[in-house]
């Protein structure tokens, strides 16, 4: 039976991660082709909505990525984003996502090999949280079913 | 022969990031730049560095946006390989003789795929690695190098040295590589040169002590920098050399090079080492995932810069153990480790055993440079760094040439930058009639109106040789393309970026009248700008653009799975075309400039600030709370260099009164501030209104008033500046003395005020030179606790110790005990080294009083700028912007921003004007793009996006209560979008919708 | 203790000196409901307006809901939690703090009118009450039930009962704190798989009938368009599609993170009887916890969201 | 017509008989609530009171997919739009409708089938269903079917009415589907219940409030109700939220939205509420009811001016008091109404 292929969506911002996943293209570091990337100027731009969208329309997971605090390309942008991180993590574990499904990371454009870990540990996080069932819009597909 | 033309270019040499500003402040000022560097790219030292103190800031990231600016400025012409034969001519009018050595790769042709090093059958040391590792002889200096253009090694190359092998030319899918190149020497015509060659790290080589030719895991600091390095040897994992266990203990010598006549014969200290030991300690351990131990072996720390203290004591918090002592011998160990051997603080010998050592190696200036200074007859101290005067810190001895960096005295990040903008104000300041004389502009045709236009979508997708379509699918991708929504035309195109392609664009942009268009190949962070450039030559508003970079996130890390990748191709398009067919064409408006400035201190900072912008012919109004100029220069006698302030602060009066486009407000200060950049208008507490395009905050500090040491009780208790006074008034009382003590750090340093007031150290051993050479039988006692006679000031100390004067040290927990019985007044001190109380009935006591920010929070309010915990003002970037605000327009000089010295506060102040002639130089300034909007139907009014803008671009509307946002402030950055509760603010460019489009064409 | 009549004597004389001095020129508090067990809003102008104001253990809704944008300078009759509310919005520039008074009420709690209603299926045409009773009436019949034992969940755990710190007077004896929310059930709650997490507050929302009384109920939803309300683009479906209904629960109780009082509006409004403050209570214990914040208490706090601090927390975050 | 009584201990039977003849929808008690909802036969209750929500959703439910396609080109009719549902609608049978309620769904059935128009999913649906009504003995304080022209004993819209007798049922046939619906039911006992019935009736009704006047609502000029200046004391308690138009059992507007994703697209009606922003905002941004005055407005205005004038006088507003009950500041129609009529 083949393993289960989580299907992800990934922001980005373009300062950091953004240019560590091009570092890591450079260096040929590979990982797995599971995630969509969302290049987002910031993570500070990133609202929270964007992360229940993407699992309401069926991502398997999200992984949001950006500057390490202090390193924002817009000074504080990410200090803002860390805010709304932890608020929109502790929410979302609290109401029933399993941990493992959103994903954050601080990765430098410099951390390409910390990009491909992370990437890979990612991908399996997810892939061990199993397809998003819970966390998905039902009703358009309910619809479907009816027409397929 | 002198002639009086004057040339409106400036030659740069030395692409570190001290050239890149200057380079950068000249070309935005109206000057071109020839920006000339000996190796392949630009980014220098600081390229190598993992992270930076004391943000730990990655340092690629903070530089790389400065790499491609000067990579893609149009007024930079950047001359990679290349050195400087001969400078002929004077000021104002010099010819600059350059040989350009061949890379052996055609730059135009170059796609920086990296095949040819793949092929490359050579290794050889990765200098960018401080040969930890291995490169190829055709190479890239790093993988984010400015120029992004591989080079060949020519004295390592097969072909090159023997003439066999070519494998790089037969794989290369470009047809770059050409053997065929050779060095040319071209002469350029420049009004003035500014050299910042940087340093060399001191080689500790033939310091047999340290065993460092001998033991692999005996590194210098820059090794071990790129040992923590994500994109270093072993990817930022500790590792010894020698096995590749991870260490557990860790030992980093200090001044290994520096402070020492003995050995390396560079007397002074290199500045940066102490800070930097700490940096790796700390970055050390974070890496390791066990308890690492680490030591510092110091004489003392030298903390002396802004948040460099509290860094210090983080790391001491952290568990770094620092021990003060100089290790005299290091002996191997079986085990690979070493074991020092040194003498403690309280005179015993000690040992200790380390799985690896770090010397903290010092700044030297090369043979090199050293030649060129000769060559080109420039002066230089006794250690080679090129001479300055306090008072003209970046002018050399041969007027039109300047200087910035570690070349004339070791230095760090920010001060090199803070240099570097100086020298760009020196250098340009006899070249204002020349401004923009050889500068280009872009010439582009107004873009087509597409309003109403259903989206026409144009997709390109790119083979970039084999990178991508050895790996992916590609024409299965352009078929898909085909059935997206909108996409009127797709095709697939061998070199997307090549000139032929981009003329391709142009023709079909206008045949298939596409408005929108998508190119699927690399990253959009080099190659955005290129397409926008193609789009606009096509009469496209450059913004109805989108990239998918199906190389470097899918072709080069998937090209294990060609099917998933090509899948991966087919969403990223897909994407990229649904965020695409929501684009709008972005406007961008020009504003109108004043072109004047208001500076705010009428002390060194801020004088100097207004007459290097006069230089430029810009006017200013310098405003000054007191009824007379100078500050508190006014009360210092002479600089660590000896030149005595007060015929200087004549002079430098003299001329801000002679000068006609300044002029000066006394005893007054800032009411009232509307406007923003290029459009300020202050209003003065004497209510004249003041319209100017920049402002500069150069409000000072004030020396505190100690608590302690009987200050204020016992008239023989007084402040540095007090004594200053004293001695510049020849007070007799002072010249009959016989027995003096100063104290360090009253007041600084201490858990309420966590920082160095950096001065007082060198004021200290000058004052007390001074009081030696005056009376060799005085006795003069200094009570410190760490001395920080930082870079070449060291030989100050050292000649105060060679005369005689005392130095005691104390520790924080058992200060100086001060007591006065009748007339006589005791300084009871314990001198650990002896393990005795000593006492001192001084004449007078001097008291290293610590230096106090005004707590300017009016007027930072007023101007919306940000002040630290301490009340310095806060710069946008601690490392790369030591002048600039985060506000636009907004500047800051002199003590304000940090104590520091004399030479360091002009530097400053000429980064000031030099940063604000980029503003003032254009009479319009363009803003909009990529900026913030807010529908103001959705406003509440709420304030939350005003809260959160890091650049203050953001205010309510007064009249209609609602959010607008400033278009010449804002940065793009998005977060007042996120923020906001009912999306009222929306980031053109990267809206709501676009971005869902995305997030649902990914699923 | 001072009794209900009063305090309504004593909110109806300081709304007609407020009227008079025009330090006022409405006065929003509570009059009789038309049913029982109900007070209704009452916006007085005049004294004789006046006349109608009480106080009473059903005045549950918060009225500083009516502030944002008010016209002209208001009086606002306040429980601790509608204080706090409306220091929020004078923090976020909703209402001019030299237009707004506060009449600050020393508050008891309010009852929980659903779970009392649920527990008395005959129809009650009367209810009285005293300081430590409810007494319900109806044909024939005469209960009485201890008020203590049917406050509001919420009002069991007010920190800030009397808004002493905040109301420009205040009426009433201070009244103390019953306990705080330890947030107990919460971390019982966390401690269990994600399905029962799931499953629970998937079953709060259960019945929710996307009607948004709760968010037009809430003095912080004062936006002028909501996020469900977005069509360009339209990111909440309009059915009742469950995770549609689930997100609205979720981005709702986000936007009012950091910002809400536990007043309670929102499930005085909801008609379905839903215990939304389940979602906000996720969040008020993180923002305590994190952040040390709890809003409303001075006119010069910054929300949480509105700032940050360099060393703030997120072991998270890899 | 038919009449029939059932005893305590036959009502198990009864209900059993009701739910084997079709979908059963009855009062049942869920989450506290009494709903009437799909029920088991053992879980129907007698109880006192209203059901919370109105039984509307039974005809028109807050969501109905109505239509669908899909993107496959490889099957059949990609992109073509097939109606959903309609072949798949059971016959129900809804006990235990307050009179009130009957009235209301009677009125709502005018608004989706009449010379116009005609709305199949409504029409199939509450066509094909028997509408047991069970009279109201203990109406509550927000009570007030008898001053709009009904009784807690009213047969409008029916097919068969009960009342509580002895904890049993006194039943009798409205309507010939009524009857012949009953008459098929195994095991029920014919008796007396008609003027049982008519006995109750006044009984209750006595204690009811009367008539309410509605006479110069009813000859005045829109305009000029328009203009009154209660609305404005009105509209600043109300929060626009709502909750009225949702329990509401006239209430009966929609909103139709198609939502798509990459396999294809469904069309669905889901219930609005002229309370919100959304509902009468255009394209270009304005919003001709810009504020909740106006909105407040358009709903009293529909329940007591136009539905009257479209109905032959029928008042729109059925008397059932759940708006007053649930409305969270106490807006009491009873009280608009009156202000209405000056």
């Amino acid at each position: 039976m083949s393993q289960f292929e989580p299907k992800i969506v990934a922001f980005f911002c373009n300062w950091c991660t953004y240019g560590a996943a091009d570092l890591a293209g450079v260096s040929r570091l590979d990982y797995p082709p599971n995630f969509r990337v969302v290049r987002l100027p910031c993570t500070g731009r990133l609202n929270p909505k964007y992360i229940l969208e993407a699992f309401k329309l069926g991502a398997d997971g999200v992984w949001v990525s950006g500057c390490h605090p202090g390193d924002c390309h817009y000074i504080s942008g990410n200090y803002y984003a860390r805010r709304k991180f932890v608020l929109l993590h502790h929410m979302l574990e609290a109401i029933g996502l399993e941990p493992g499904r959103l994903n954050f990371s601080w990765i430098s454009s410099a951390e390409a090999t910390k990009f491909q870990e992370v990437a890979k540990d990612v991908v399996e996080k997810v892939r061990a949280c199993g397809p998003n069932i819970n966390f998905r819009k039902a009703e358009l597909e309910l619809g479907l079913s009816e027409v397929a | 022969m002198a002639s009086n033309k004057v040339v409106g270019a400036v030659l740069v040499a030395g692409g570190g990031v001290a050239g890149m500003q200057a380079a950068l402040d000249l070309a935005n000022a109206g000057y071109y730049v020839y920006m000339v560097e000996k190796s392949m790219a630009i980014g220098g030292r600081m390229s190598q560095l993992d992270k930076t103190f004391p943000t730990n800031d990655c340092s690629m990231c903070i530089i790389s946006p400065k790499l491609v600016e000067v990579g893609r400025h149009i007024n930079i012409e950047l001359l990679t390989l290349t050195d400087i034969l001969d400078i002929q001519g004077q000021e104002g009018d010099f010819q600059v003789k350059v040989r350009r050595n061949p890379r052996y790769i055609d730059m135009s042709k170059c796609i920086a795929c990296g095949e040819c090093t793949k092929k490359c059958p050579v290794k050889v040391d990765n200098d960018y690695n401080e040969s930890l590792d291995k490169r190829k002889a055709v190479y890239v200096q790093y993988a984010q190098a400015v120029p992004l253009k591989f080079g060949i090694d020519a004295q390592k190359c097969l072909m090159l040295t023997k003439g066999k092998c070519g494998s790089c030319q037969k794989v290369c899918p470009a047809k770059a590589v050409d053997y065929e190149q050779k060095a040319e020497e071209i002469t350029l015509g420049v009004g003035a040169v500014i050299l910042a060659p940087g340093f060399t790290p001191y080689k500790p080589k033939d310091f047999e002590t340290y065993r460092y030719a001998d033991n692999p895991n005996v590194m210098t600091a820059l090794e071990f920098e790129r040992l923590l390095g994500a994109t270093g040897p072993s990817m930022g994992h500790v590792v010894r050399s020698s096995d590749h266990k991870e260490p557990e203990s860790i030992a980093f010598l200090q001044c290994v090079g520096s402070r020492d006549v003995n050995r390396a014969d560079n007397g002074y200290c290199s500045s940066v080492c102490c800070m930097y030991a700490i940096k790796e300690a700390i970055i050390a351990k974070e890496h390791a995932k066990y308890d690492l131990k680490v030591t510092v072996f110091y004489m003392d720390i030298r903390s002396f810069g802004k948040d460099f203290e509290r860094y210090y004591e983080k790391a001491k918090e952290k568990g770094i153990n620092f021990v003060r002592s100089r290790i005299h011998t290091v002996q191997p160990k079986q085990d690979g480790g070493v074991r020092l051997h040194y003498v403690t603080d309280h005179g015993q010998s000690a040992t200790q055993d380390f799985d690896m050592a770090v010397l903290s190696h010092g700044l030297v200036i090369t043979g090199e440079t050293l030649d060129m200074s000769y060559k080109f007859g420039l002066k230089t101290d006794q250690y080679h760094f090129a001479q300055t005067t306090s008072f003209a810190p970046v002018a050399l001895s041969r007027p039109g040439i300047y200087a910035c960096g570690v070349y004339t005295g070791p230095k760090d990040i920010p001060s090199s930058v803070m240099e570097a903008s100086a020298a760009a104000a020196a250098a340009s300041s006899k070249l204002a009639s020349a401004r923009g004389t050889l500068t280009k502009v872009v010439n582009v045709p107004a873009p087509v109106d597409i309003s109403g236009e259903p989206p026409r979508v144009g997709v390109f997708i790119c083979h970039c040789g084999i990178n991508i379509a050895g790996v992916i699918d590609v024409p299965k991708v352009v078929e898909f393309a085909k059935t997206l929504p909108f996409v009127e035309y797709a095709s697939n195109t061998m070199f997307a970026c090549s000139q032929d392609n981009q003329e391709q664009m142009v023709r079909l942009i206008k045949e298939k009248r596409l408005n929108r268009i998508v190119v699927s190949a690399c990253s959009p962070r080099t190659h955005e700008p290129l397409f926008m450039e193609t789009l606009a030559a096509a009469g496209l508003n450059k913004y109805l653009f989108e990239m998918a970079n199906i190389r470097n996130h899918d072709s080069w890390v998937h090209a294990a799975d060609p099917a998933e990748a090509t899948r991966k191709a087919m969403d990223m398009t897909e994407m990229a075309v649904a965020k695409a067919a929501l684009l709008v064409p972005l406007t961008e408006n020009v504003i109108d400039v004043a072109p004047s400035a208001l500076v705010i201190g009428g002390g060194v900072a801020g004088l100097n600030t207004a007459l290097t912008l006069s230089d430029q012919g810009f006017k200013s109004v310098v405003v000054e709370k007191d009824a007379h100029l100078g500050g508190i220069a006014n009360r210092i006698h002479s600089t660590a260099k000896n030149e005595v302030v007060a015929d200087y602060l004549e002079q430098l009066k003299a001329k801000v009164e002679a000068d006609q486009n300044i002029s000066v407000v006394l005893g007054a200060e800032v009411e009232k501030v509307e406007g923003f950049v290029g459009n300020f208008e202050t209003t003065l507490t004497t209510g004249e209104a003041v319209k100017h395009g920049v402002t500069i905050i150069a409000t000072g500090a004030k020396e505190s008033k100690p608590t302690e040491y009987l200050y204020g009780q016992n008239p023989k208790v007084v402040t540095h500046l007090e004594f200053d006074e004293k001695i510049k008034a020849k007070d007799e009382a002072v010249a009959a003395a016989g027995t003096f003590a100063f104290i360090q750090c009253v007041g600084s340093r201490e858990p309420e005020r966590m920082y160095c007031s950096k001065v007082c150290c060198t004021h200290t051993v000058h004052t007390a030179v001074h009081l030696k050479k005056n009376n060799p039988e005085a006795r003069v006692f200094v009570l410190y606790r760490d001395m920080r006679t930082y870079a070449q000031k060291e030989d100050i100390y050292k000649e105060a110790r060679d005369l005689g004067v005392i130095f005691i040290r104390y520790e924080l927990e058992s200060k100086p005990k001060v007591t006065a019985a009748g007339e006589v007044l005791n300084v009871l001190v314990h001198d650990p080294v002896s393990g005795r109380d000593i006492l001192i009935n001084p004449d007078y006591l001097v008291l290293a009083a610590a230096i106090v920010s005004g707590r300017e929070h009016e007027l930072a309010m007023k101007y919306k700028v940000p002040l630290d915990g301490d009340g310095w003002f806060f710069e946008a970037h601690q490392k790369l912007r030591p002048v600039d605000f985060a506000t636009d327009g907004m500047f800051m000089a002199g003590i304000c921003h940090y104590p520091k010295p004399m030479d360091e506060v002009v530097a400053q102040a000429q980064a000031a004007a030099a940063r604000a002639v980029t503003v003032l130089t254009q009479p319009r300034m363009t803003v909009g793009g990529i900026v913030a909007e807010i529908n103001q139907a959705k406003c509440s009014s709420c304030g939350v996006c005003v809260a959160v803008c890091p650049f203050s671009a953001i205010g309510i509307d007064p009249e209609k209560g609602k959010a607008v946002v400033n278009e010449a402030m804002c940065k793009g950055c998005g977060v007042c979008a996120s923020s906001c509760r009912s999306d009222a603010p929306s980031l053109r460019g990267f809206t709501n919708a676009g971005l869902f489009a995305q997030i649902a064409a990914a699923l | 203790m001072m009794s209900l009549e009063e305090i309504s004597q004593k909110i109806q004389a300081s709304a007609k000196r407020l009227l008079a001095e025009g330090r006022a020129e409405v006065v929003i508090g509570y009059r009789r409901g038309t049913t029982p067990l109900t007070v209704a809003p009452h916006f007085a102008r005049t004294a004789e307006d006046c006349d109608q104001l009480v106080w009473s253990s059903f005045a549950k809704i918060n009225l500083a809901t009516y502030l944002p944008k008010y016209p002209g300078k208001v009086a606002l009759v306040a429980k601790g939690c509608d204080a706090r509310s409306a220091v929020g919005q004078v923090v976020e520039n909703q209402v001019l703090r030299e237009n707004l008074y506060i009449i600050g009420v020393a508050c008891n709690g309010m009852v929980d009118v659903e779970r009392i209603l649920a527990g008395e299926p005959r129809p009650a045409f009367e209810a009285t009450e005293d300081q430590a009773t409810i007494k319900l009436s109806g044909e024939g019949w005469i209960t009485s039930l201890a008020r203590e034992e049917v406050l509001r969940r919420n009002c069991r755990v007010c920190v800030s009962r009397t808004p002493s710190a905040t109301a420009d007077e205040v009426i009433g004896d201070q009244t103390e704190p019953l306990s705080a929310d330890d947030f107990a059930d919460l971390k019982e709650l966390a401690g269990r798989s994600p399905a029962d997490k799931l499953a629970y507050f998937k079953g709060l929302v259960k019945e929710c009938l996307r009607c948004y009384a709760c968010r037009n109920a809430c003095p912080l939803c004062y936006c002028p368009v909501c996020f469900v309300d977005e069509t360009r683009p339209q990111w909440l479906g309009k059915s009742q599609d469950e995770m549609d209904t689930f997100t609205f629960h979720v981005l709702r109780a986000f936007h009012c993170a950091g910002r809400c009082t536990s007043c309670g509006a929102c499930e005085t409004a909801c008609p379905m009887d839903i215990k939304l403050r389940e979602f906000n209570r996720v969040l008020e214990s993180e923002v305590q916890k994190d952040w040390q914040y709890t809003p409303g208490l001075t006119w010069d706090q910054k929300p949480p969201l509105t700032t940050y601090r360099p060393d703030d927390e997120a072991e998270f975050i890899k | 017509m038919a009449e029939y009584i059932v005893k305590e201990n036959a009502l198990r039977a009864f209900f059993q008989a009701l739910a084997q003849e079709r979908r059963l929808l009855a009062p049942v008690r869920v989450g506290g609530k009494l709903q009437m909802a799909e029920a088991r036969p053992e879980e129907v209750t007698l109880d006192y009171g209203n059901t919370h929500q109105s039984p509307k959703s039974a005809f028109f439910p807050q969501t109905e997919r109505l239509m669908a396609f899909h993107k496959d080109t490889a099957q059949s009719d990609p992109f073509v739009y097939k109606p959903l549902g309609l072949d798949k609608i059971t016959p129900t049978v809804l006990f235990g409708l307050r009179p009130c309620d009957a009235q209301g769904l009677a009125i709502c059935d005018q608004v989706f089938q009449n010379d116009r128009f005609t709305d199949p999913y409504w029409k199939t649906k509450y066509e094909s269903s028997i509408k047991i009504g069970l009279a109201c003995d203990q109406p509550g304080p927000a009570c007030f079917c008898t001053a709009v022209g009904g009784s807690p004993y009213g047969e409008a819209g029916l097919d068969a009415l009960a009342a509580v007798k002895d904890a049993g049922l006194a039943l009798k046939a409205i309507t010939e589907a009524g009857a012949e619906f009953l008459k098929k039911l195994p095991g029920l006992e014919s008796g007396a219940a008609e003027s049982e019935l008519a006995e109750r009736r006044k009984a209750v009704e006595s204690k009811m409030p009367g008539p309410l006047d509605q006479a110069k609502v009813a000859a005045g000029a829109i305009l000029d109700i328009f203009n009154q200046p209660h609305w404005k004391d009105t509209a600043d308690r109300c929060l626009n939220c709502g909750t009225c138009t949702f329990v509401c059992p006239t209430c009966h507007c929609f909103d139709i939205q198609d939502e798509q994703n990459d396999k294809g697209g469904v069309r669905m009606r889901n219930w609005d509420t002229c309370m919100s922003w959304l509902y009468t905002v255009h394209g270009t941004g304005h919003n001709p009811r810009p504020t909740k005055t106006e909105r407040m407005r358009q709903r009293f205005l529909h329940k007591l001016k136009y539905i009257p004038l479209k109905q032959n006088g029928q008042s729109g507003c059925i008397g059932c008091g759940r708006c007053v009950t649930l409305c969270p500041v106490n807006i009491d129609i009873r009280e608009v109404a009156k202000q209405m009529n000056g």
